[in-house]
């Protein structure tokens, strides 16, 4: 009589369930990706957005913020700053460019990046395009 | 020798539950296909569902022959689900 | 010590605890940073020391993952590694490429250091995690393909045990998603996608595998128990890791842009990551309580037992607590993460890596089995101080998160994030306490390695 | 004879370590049924509306070729009781033929559904329709693998009646796939 509990048959079962799992993640990515183009109006992606997430991702942004909802949690949420700023570029940009280079005493403070003024589009173009991704609704309001 | 002699009375009443999970699946086609709904309905799916997995899972499975617990598990796994999916369509009635 | 070429382990292991002490003094001064928002401002801006924080994580991580498996391969396989050589060439090539990157953090502004690195030609850099320069990122798979070059091969001429066959796929997993880092898309929703190929793949798929072999290994060591049984529930347990944890990668797919489904598929598959962690206690428990000889490595074998209580804490319990979609509907970016990521990474990683390293230090040391009795108390108390200050830390943030959602997502007339953070800053002045006794808890830890006394021997 | 008696009744049918994977698996085709009964309960008209639109018929064949097909592994697994291992791999070889049919008869299914525009994310009714059936379908071809793996084995008189448990393995895991489907057909199919 052999084992009732053998070891081939667990390994067995972790290799077949794993690679049968990681199959079915492929599958459903798989229809993620075809349903994307809906959902993060791509045809909006211009220069200038490109631009956006490049300087977005030279400053290391993510450090400090959240951008739908995933990086550090020790500055406001940017998802959704465009339309918390009034749906305007022009707050957005003002707001960056306007961070004192000291800091602000005993404060949380941006620093000043000095960005020129078309990367500064760029980060607004970024950041308008962001807000307007499909997210299911989230953030529940507008403070993200 | 008791192994052989225990399986081969088993075999006849897999046959009857093959049969009786016919009957019952084909039962369930007309009810679809009357377009019936409702309380009672539902009851007698449900009643329905619970006796094809039970006797599936005791004799297809082959649960009744060993450890209550194994047997347990299932048993108990399958009245939480009937039961909680009969809650959920009555909470849909009201 | 049984194979002369399981000392290149040593380097490893020194270089992972003092990376490690370099992290938690930058968790440290992130945690003041919370509370006094111009520390060291701007010199060293909160993003830098985070940045910092989190890739000394992960560095000093994989050079325990590396001089764990360096010293589990010739034992397993009963012979000698392949190339004791290449192991200390990649060991001085990591080193330098992780300190240059944390210098290169620390002393030029970002932006400058991705203008310098060339992360124009290849832009993967500024996502979270994934902050290093192309070239270390290169680098690192470098590193990564030798270290699997050596073991495997070392493997395929030796003995394959189940527990090594775990940690080598484990570590090709952990290469192979990493390869993923390098897709950097344009579009933001497909960018976030793929980022958690590597993050998510790694830390609840591929690095369980590493983790379940080395607390295998140790358990084998140190409870004598046949090697059957554990090598058994080894693979029992990490296949429901994986089954869960694979389509659990749909917690992170709520938000960001994809479809709606992934709350369904997301939210089951990981209401069932916490079991492979329950296992993974009662395993330990039941080999444990199953011994065939009581080991006198005590500390190791705390470390060993603290690893799966810990990790099923803080990546089962503080991880189920907010994954169900409609919950994280509230709870997604907020100090609810931040308080089950520490928990979750102390517990299934610190704690596995700190084990391995005190099962394995004495003998690389060439001691008889253990430290002394005095060195092992000094390092139970750093256990103690560092356990019970990471789940105090965890229960600041956790009492931070609770408020911050209150306030700012689910109030009727919900507060900005800058008014809600001056509103909890009590539990993160609490959280920087518990942060510092965390530091001494640490400092005890490299102690312990210092104190002398007379060695243990085996017992049989 | 005494002691492999007892060493059955500690243990289900098969090897252990299927049964730890079977009761997972379980877990989780149970919560995907609870999600789909409350979801309903938020959204009766939707559900009923949509659930009009499958194809019953269909369906029910498939349920009763799963369940015939389930019975045959009990044949199978009778027959090598019996050590009669060429007969056990006809009974699979039949349980086998019935899954592809009921491949077959699914895919069809698939493809009408695909080619009226439906898709996961067109409403909650069809999200978890096609998420519960293709995960359900990719168990069936996960249990035809076994299947088959257990036949070619058993064709080669792999097994015999004092070591069979691998049959019993391969077939304990088929039980589940048609139990899993015996309550979906129900569900998803008929009940309103």
């Amino acid at each position: 009589m052999s084992e009732k509990f053998t070891k081939s048959m667990a390994r067995n079962i972790f290799y077949g369930g794993s690679a049968f799992f990681f199959l079915f993640f492929i599958a459903l990515t798989f229809d993620t990706t075809a349903k994307l183009p809906e959902r993060d109006h791509r045809e909006n992606i211009t220069e200038q957005v490109v631009l956006g997430k490049k300087v977005w991702e030279d400053n290391n942004c993510i450090g400090c913020h959240t951008l739908l909802g995933e990086g550090a949690y020790f500055a406001p949420e940017l998802g959704n700053v465009y339309k918390r700023f009034g749906n305007s570029k022009e707050a957005i940009i003002g707001f960056i460019k306007s961070r004192p280079v000291d800091g602000i005493p005993g404060r949380r403070s941006m620093p000043q990046f000095n960005l020129t003024d078309e990367e500064l589009d760029g980060i607004a173009e970024f950041l308008k395009w962001s807000s307007e991704i499909n997210t299911a609704n989230w953030p529940p309001n507008i403070q993200g | 020798m008791d192994k052989t002699t225990t399986t081969k009375s088993n075999l006849r009443p897999c046959t009857w539950v093959w049969l009786t999970l016919m009957v019952l699946t084909l039962a369930v086609l007309t009810v679809g296909q009357m377009g019936l709904g409702g309380v009672t309905i539902v009851a007698l799916l449900l009643v329905s569902t619970l006796v094809k997995t039970h006797i599936v899972a005791d004799y297809f499975m082959g649960l009744k022959q060993g450890r209550l617990l194994w047997r347990m598990i299932i048993i108990v796994y399958l009245w939480i689900i009937v039961s909680m999916i009969g809650l959920a369509y009555w909470l849909g009635i009201s | 010590m049984q194979y002369k070429s399981q000392a290149v382990a040593k380097p490893y292991f020194i270089a992972a605890i003092a990376l490690f002490v370099g992290q938690i003094v930058f968790g440290a001064i992130l945690g003041l940073q919370y509370v006094m928002g111009d520390f060291l401002f701007p010199e060293i801006p909160f993003n830098v020391a985070r940045m910092v924080h989190t890739n000394l994580l992960i560095v000093w991580l994989l050079f325990g993952f590396m001089g764990a498996a360096y010293y589990m391969v010739p034992e397993e396989t009963e012979t000698e590694l392949y190339s004791p050589k290449l192991a200390l060439i990649l060991f001085w090539v990591f080193l330098a490429a992780g300190v240059l990157t944390i210098v290169g953090y620390l002393a030029v502004p970002y932006a400058t250091l991705a203008e310098i690195t060339g992360n124009d030609l290849l832009p993967t850099m500024g996502r979270e995690f994934l902050e290093q320069p192309t070239i270390t990122k290169i680098g690192i798979v470098i590193v990564a393909l030798g270290l699997l070059f050596n073991i495997s091969m070392t493997a395929l001429k030796g003995r394959k045990t189940a527990i090594i066959m775990v940690m080598i796929l484990g570590l090709w997993g952990l290469a192979i998603f990493f390869l993923f880092s390098f897709y950097n898309p344009e579009n933001l929703v497909l960018d976030k996608i793929f980022w958690w190929w590597v993050v998510h793949l790694w830390v609840e798929g591929v690095w369980e595998l590493i983790m379940g072999s080395i607390l295998a290994f140790v358990l084998i060591k140190m409870t004598g128990v046949d090697r059957e049984i554990i090598e058994k529930w080894l693979y029992v347990i990490i296949a429901m890791a994986l089954i869960s944890g694979i389509i659990g990668t749909g917690h992170h797919y709520f938000w960001i842009g994809t479809p709606e489904y992934w709350q369904w598929w997301g939210s089951i598959f990981s209401a069932i990551e916490p079991i492979p962690f329950f296992m993974m206690v009662i395993f330990a428990f039941n080999m444990v309580n199953k011994r065939k000889r009581d080991h006198p490595n005590k500390a190791a074998m705390l470390w060993a037992m603290g690893t799966p209580v810990v990790a099923f804490l803080g990546a089962g319990v503080w991880g189920f607590m907010h994954t169900l979609a409609p919950v994280n509907y509230y709870t997604h970016g907020t100090q609810i993460t931040a308080a089950h990521g520490h928990l979750a990474f102390y517990g299934a990683y610190v704690m596995i890596v700190l084990a391995i390293i005190s099962y394995a230090m004495p003998l690389l040391r060439g001691r008889a089995a253990a430290n002394s009795k005095k060195s092992q108390v000094v390092e139970m108390w750093s256990f103690w101080l560092m356990t019970v200050a990471m789940i105090f830390i965890t229960l600041f943030l956790t009492g931070a998160g609770i408020l911050q959602v209150w306030l700012q997502r689910i109030n009727e007339n919900p507060m900005g994030f800058m008014e809600v953070q001056d509103k909890i800053a009590i539990f993160y002045w609490m959280r920087e306490v518990a942060g510092i006794i965390f530091l001494i808890g640490l400092i005890l830890y490299v102690v312990s390695f210092f104190v002398g006394g007379d060695e243990e021997e085996a017992s049989s | 004879m005494t002691q492999s008696h007892t060493k059955i009744s500690q243990y289900p049918p098969g090897d252990f370590a299927i049964w730890i994977f079977i009761y997972a698996e379980l877990l989780v085709f149970g919560i995907f049924f609870l999600s789909y009964a409350f979801a309903r309960s938020q959204n009766v008209e939707l559900f009923n509306e949509s659930q009009l639109n499958l194809n019953r018929i269909s369906g029910a064949i498939n349920t009763l070729i799963l369940i015939t097909s389930s019975y045959f592994v009990v044949r199978a697994v009778a027959a090598i009781r019996e050590n009669k291992s060429l007969l056990c791999a006809r009974w699979l070889l039949a349980a086998i033929v019935l899954a592809s049919a009921f491949i077959g008869i699914k895919l069809f299914e698939f493809i009408s559904i695909y080619s009226e525009g439906i898709s996961l994310s067109t409403n909650d009714f069809y999200m978890f329709y096609l998420s519960m059936t293709f995960f359900h379908f990719m168990h069936v071809i996960m249990g035809m693998v076994i299947l088959i793996a257990v036949m070619l084995k058993a064709k080669q008189g792999g097994y015999s009646n004092e070591d069979h448990t691998g049959v019993e393995t391969g077939a304990s895991y088929w039980h589940m796939v048609d139990l899993v489907w015996i309550i979906l057909f129900p569900l998803v199919y008929v009940m309103r």
